[in-house]
């Protein structure tokens, strides 16, 4: 049996299940269990206060406090959830994050673990330049700290358990388009991420990719709503005659070289697919990294479709220009077709 | 808090003084009313905080700066950003996302502002614009000039980092700068008394050695006069000064947030306390006539800022790759 | 504050815990002393921050303290861990970058620790400790434990957001946590008044709606006795407490600093009130030979730890990619 | 005439001339100007307070508040320089420099200009795993930022100079190891990097990259202390009859990739040496760039020659094993040569 589930669902459903099985977890952030309230910036605590009274803690707007004492309680072999409404907020919580959860076990000579898990959702959504970064490259390569972005209800649900129980920090990239939010925190121009989620307990393995599509002449990487854009590009190559791969990165820390390894030297070709500045994002180490794994079986540089490097606009003109889509990620792919 | 404005106070004050801040303070309402009616019709992009309620601690508080003070903002900017003299033309077209507006539509709702009227672009990272506003005061002082910074925040904001490291620092170096704290009760859904065992923000003053004073945010002219105190006080280089304006969020916290979260009764008692309703019950019948002028006048800027900015023209794909740098940087 | 300590007080303890005290606080002291040796001849390798004229503090807080009990440190870490019960030799290989210290070398003098003794690995960054301690507290209440942390930080940190943050959530969640603020007067080279206008560190409490309270920092049995005293409170889930403990560094801040920025006055008078003089002085004269004891054991005993770190093999280049993950990552 | 200075006297002096030539100029910082202090963490600013007793601000610790407030100084029209004792702190301030200070202008249409200079020094130094990052990573790239690294006393001095004079803000990263730093606060293991200094102004433009050593064999890219283990590297090289040209990237964002590819296009061989984590670090970008730039003219994939990807170890051993030096970038080379 399965029920078909938005990801916001399907992220409450993996932290009611998780709470469940284990009295050590817990979730903390602003606004996350308010009767009456959001259940977060985009419901997907809704209700759970009243499951767990004593388990969904509201914070105070303290960013670096809250991160802060999630890593604090970890250390004490609790496994704490904290998130940020928006991801552009981590920064204010950086320091928390990178300086003390991703180093302490290294620091302490491996006698500390911090089990503890961060979400933020990314994405342009008409809210202008400070709620509206894609973060991902601020935290892809940071030692002690894994990371993953979760496209779909079915990965949503399956990482998150997996972020629980995992020994390390990690922090979890969602989409706000691909939420499926309802009511007063839907979001306009929203994508259907939504999957069958089968009613067995079941994790999406940190560190995986996936590939949604298999096919032999373009590898196409991409993760969140770009994974979705790419597989509409894919739709419309097909038409073309063009068989592109298009896979799911992921596990944006670490990277699961083996399977991006083996698409790029199949096809030969690859383009990678980034919501946020091309300059520095996280598809420079993919290239990087692929041409160093590959470099003998390329037929065609690595390219990259991204963002402008600009701060993100308001316009919903300027927007639309600043995040990629399926109509350019064809143009990137015809461009590499023609090489070799 | 009473229900009603102090007389003695209010009849100190000129009548064209009274109608000019009762004025902006329907302007303010009206402006936000018309944006909720565009949000929800789905004509207006993007996603709105709004001040109605508190229009009196925008209104008391600029109206007591000078032309050439400034002032920051927050998340929910549009109150203090009509209070400091920006056009509902440049601001409807900004959050229209149009070319012609404040911020060229790159800015949004979130970021209104106009430097040349005083305002720096809204900062909605919360407490982001403290630190900020330190900044501007150690600038004024540094160069002598005799300006003063009235910084917007929230009591919600008084939790972050960046509120005690910028009002530390503006306490140290005695920069002329108004921390306004407009308490509202409620950080999005979170009531205060969650988020901190203190009741009085005004309080925290002590931590940095600085004045603190509350004051009843919902009257126009006890936010007016206390305002003038703390820019005397900053003018005189005695500052900062921290003011708690008790004040109310009569709708959502953004979008369609239905704000369940508000007791009924407290909805109720404010609401019997609205800004405006109170300064009009303390103006004299034989104003009436006048009252409604200006409904009528407010009602009719409004309008013609939304045909304004319906009729702004789109900015272009070019437009994107604009503003970034002071020079363009050529990378080929 | 006095130049000796209160008789009656001294009076009340039996004669082994002064004893007891008295030797903690000289291995503190010697201890920091033979590692400026080392760390000036050139063999040791790294930053010091060391903690002389501060033994009180860190001896007052962890006597008061349960085994189980949880302390966290800062960049000036070796009194506290000696306090809590880290052995010279583990702290004086990890000093020295070897496999056997108690963080197998790869965390150094600013992040001294051992967990198994309830402390933390140092946090080095000014303040960050403190948001930790709060979740320390947290998990401690969550599960119900009887648990107390102590946080110790400095006077310069308290002007962090991470201090304002973290205070504020360890009160509206009411957690069983101390905050150790030694103030010894400097932040690096720079004095407390230079950075805030405040002049008691515990007035701050007050902005957090808890109990403040400002101790002899370098009175060991008014730093104990307050420390019993927050403890309980916060065993009895009155906490958390923000003790402020008035102290004086001896040394520089780190490394070869000269401390010239300390004015000669103020040094000689926070030399007369040395914590250890102190005791020592309230001590009756029949104890002379046991103190100078308690001199040669706690002095073999470093020698001792100096030998063993000399001796302690170093890592390999292969401990370079241990202790990242709990499982390696294996990315081919 | 020229005088023979280091890093710090470079920037001492760069700050003095630049404060006496322009009043908008101040300094702000922990520990910058106390007297019988230190100058701050490196002494770049000794002395500073008695020639501008107004001008040097010693702040209270707290990076998030004067960082923020030198971009609201810089807003109206001050030219502050804000620094962090090490860089790790930066995170602290993140949200200042990247949500403020590198969106102000975009947010604003255009209208505000931030020109604000900031300070950070690098590098593993003996000090365990939070002071010892390698921030570069977290800064290159970000829209409407300057980040630029200077390894020896000319260009630091130019190139604080020219961030001073730039209307946008500027981050400039300095190295531990290179500062020249005297007395108390001299570094052990430090390596020189004194230049000759002209006693006429003079500036180092933003943008540009510099050729430190001309070759024909094979390109080798660094900055800051990689770019003296790179010249080191370079004479062994020599001697075996491989003749590098070794390129200082300097300016971190943006990229001076006409100087970088034109010499990649020559030698066909390109080899980056970033200290500090490989996974995600700025020389993912100097590949992916160049594959894009000179994909037809590369003879050999792009090879990076960077740390572990792990925190910064405290013991000498790890972290000389942690830090890249000239025998692995030697290593780098012969492999790069045995390609086509
Ligand atoms: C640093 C940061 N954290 C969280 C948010 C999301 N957020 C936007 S407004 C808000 C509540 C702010 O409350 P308050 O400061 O009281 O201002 P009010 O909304 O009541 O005007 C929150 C949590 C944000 N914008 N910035
Ligand atoms: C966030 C941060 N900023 C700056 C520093 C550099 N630093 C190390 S110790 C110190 C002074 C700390 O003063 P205080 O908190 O009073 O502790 P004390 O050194 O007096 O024990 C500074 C500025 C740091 N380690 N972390
Ligand atoms: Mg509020
Ligand atoms: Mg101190």
């Amino acid at each position: 049996m399965t029920r078909r589930l938005s990801i916001a669902e399907a992220l409450r459903e993996a932290i009611t299940e998780e709470m469940e099985r284990d009295p050590k977890v817990f979730c903390l952030g602003e606004d996350i269990g308010v009767p009456g309230g959001f259940g977060g910036a985009f419901t997907v605590t809704l209700g759970l206060e009243q499951k767990f009274p004593d388990r969904i803690l509201d914070t105070p707007i303290s960013e670096l406090g809250f991160f802060g004492a999630a890593v604090g309680a970890a250390l004490m072999g609790m496994r704490p959830i904290a998130d940020v409404q928006y991801s552009d907020f981590l920064f204010l919580a950086m320091d928390q994050i990178v300086n003390n959860a991703a180093k302490l076990r290294y620091m302490s000579g491996g006698t500390l673990s911090i089990p503890v898990v961060f979400r933020a959702p990314v994405g342009a959504t008409g809210r202008g330049s400070q709620h509206a970064q894609n973060m991902e490259r601020y935290f892809h390569g940071v030692p002690g700290l894994k990371v993953v972005a979760a496209s779909n209800a079915y990965d949503a649900k399956g990482l998150l358990k997996a972020a629980v129980r995992d020994d390390d920090p990690v922090l979890i990239f969602e989409h706000k388009l691909l939420y499926g939010s309802k009511g007063a925190r839907a979001e306009s121009g929203a994508t259907d991420a939504t999957s069958d989620i089968p009613d067995v307990d079941y994790i999406v393995p940190l560190g995986t990719a996936q590939v949604l599509r298999p096919g032999s002449d373009i590898t196409i990487l991409a993760w969140l709503l770009m994974a979705h854009e790419a597989m509409a590009a894919a739709s419309t190559l097909a038409a073309q005659g063009i068989n592109a791969e298009v896979i799911d990165v992921r596990s944006l820390s670490p990277f699961d070289w083996s399977t991006l390894s083996e698409s790029a030297a199949r096809t030969g070709r690859v383009l990678i697919v980034e919501e946020g500045p091309k300059t520095g994002g996280v598809s420079a180490e993919l290239a990087a990294g692929l041409m160093e794994r590959c470099a003998d079986s390329l037929i065609a540089p690595v390219l990259r479709v991204a963002s402008a490097d600009v701060p993100v606009p308001f316009a919903p003109v300027l927007e639309n220009t600043y995040r990629p889509d399926a109509a350019r990620i064809v143009a990137g792919v015809h461009q590499l077709m023609q090489w070799g | 808090m009473s229900l009603q404005l102090d007389e003695a106070r209010v009849t100190q004050y000129p009548t064209h003084f009274l109608l000019d801040v009762y004025e902006r303070m329907v302007l303010i309402r009206q402006f936000e009313e018309r944006v909720k009616l565009l949000f929800l019709e789905g004509s207006m992009p993007g996603t709105i905080h709004q001040c109605q309620g508190q229009e009196a601690c925008a209104v008391g508080v600029c109206t007591a700066l000078q032309p050439d003070d400034l002032i920051t903002s927050t998340h929910r900017p549009h109150g203090h950003a009509l209070a400091k003299g920006l056009t509902p033309d440049e601001m409807m077209i900004e959050l229209f996302g149009k070319t012609g507006g404040c911020c060229k539509g790159k800015g949004g709702s979130m970021h209104i502002g106009n430097i040349d009227k005083g305002m720096v672009p809204a900062i909605a990272i919360v407490g982001g614009g403290i630190p900020l506003a330190s900044g501007m005061g150690l600038a004024i002082k540094m160069q002598g000039l005799s300006q003063v910074v009235a910084c917007f925040f929230g009591e919600g904001a008084t939790n972050e980092g960046a509120f005690h490291e910028g009002v530390n620092l503006a306490a140290v170096w005695s920069l002329p700068v108004i921390f306004i704290c407009e308490n509202n009760l409620y950080g999005a859904s979170t009531a205060i008394h969650k988020t901190t065992r203190m009741t009085r923000v005004s309080d925290r003053a002590q931590g940095y050695g600085i004045r603190g004073e509350t004051v009843d945010g919902n009257d126009v002219l006890a936010v007016y006069e206390a305002t003038r105190r703390a820019a005397d006080e900053c003018r005189q280089g005695q500052g900062p000064v921290l003011l708690e304006l008790l004040t109310y969020r009569r709708t959502g916290h953004s979008r369609r947030d239905p704000n369940h979260y508000q007791p009924k009764d407290e909805q109720a008692y404010w609401h019997e306390r609205d800004p405006i309703t109170l300064l009009r019950n303390a103006l004299q019948d034989e104003l009436e006539s006048e009252l409604s002028l200006i409904e009528t006048r407010v009602l009719a800027r409004i309008e013609t800022a939304v045909e304004v900015a319906r009729a702004a023209p789109e900015p272009t794909p070019d437009d994107l790759l604009t503003d970034v740098y002071a020079t363009p940087l050529h990378t080929p």
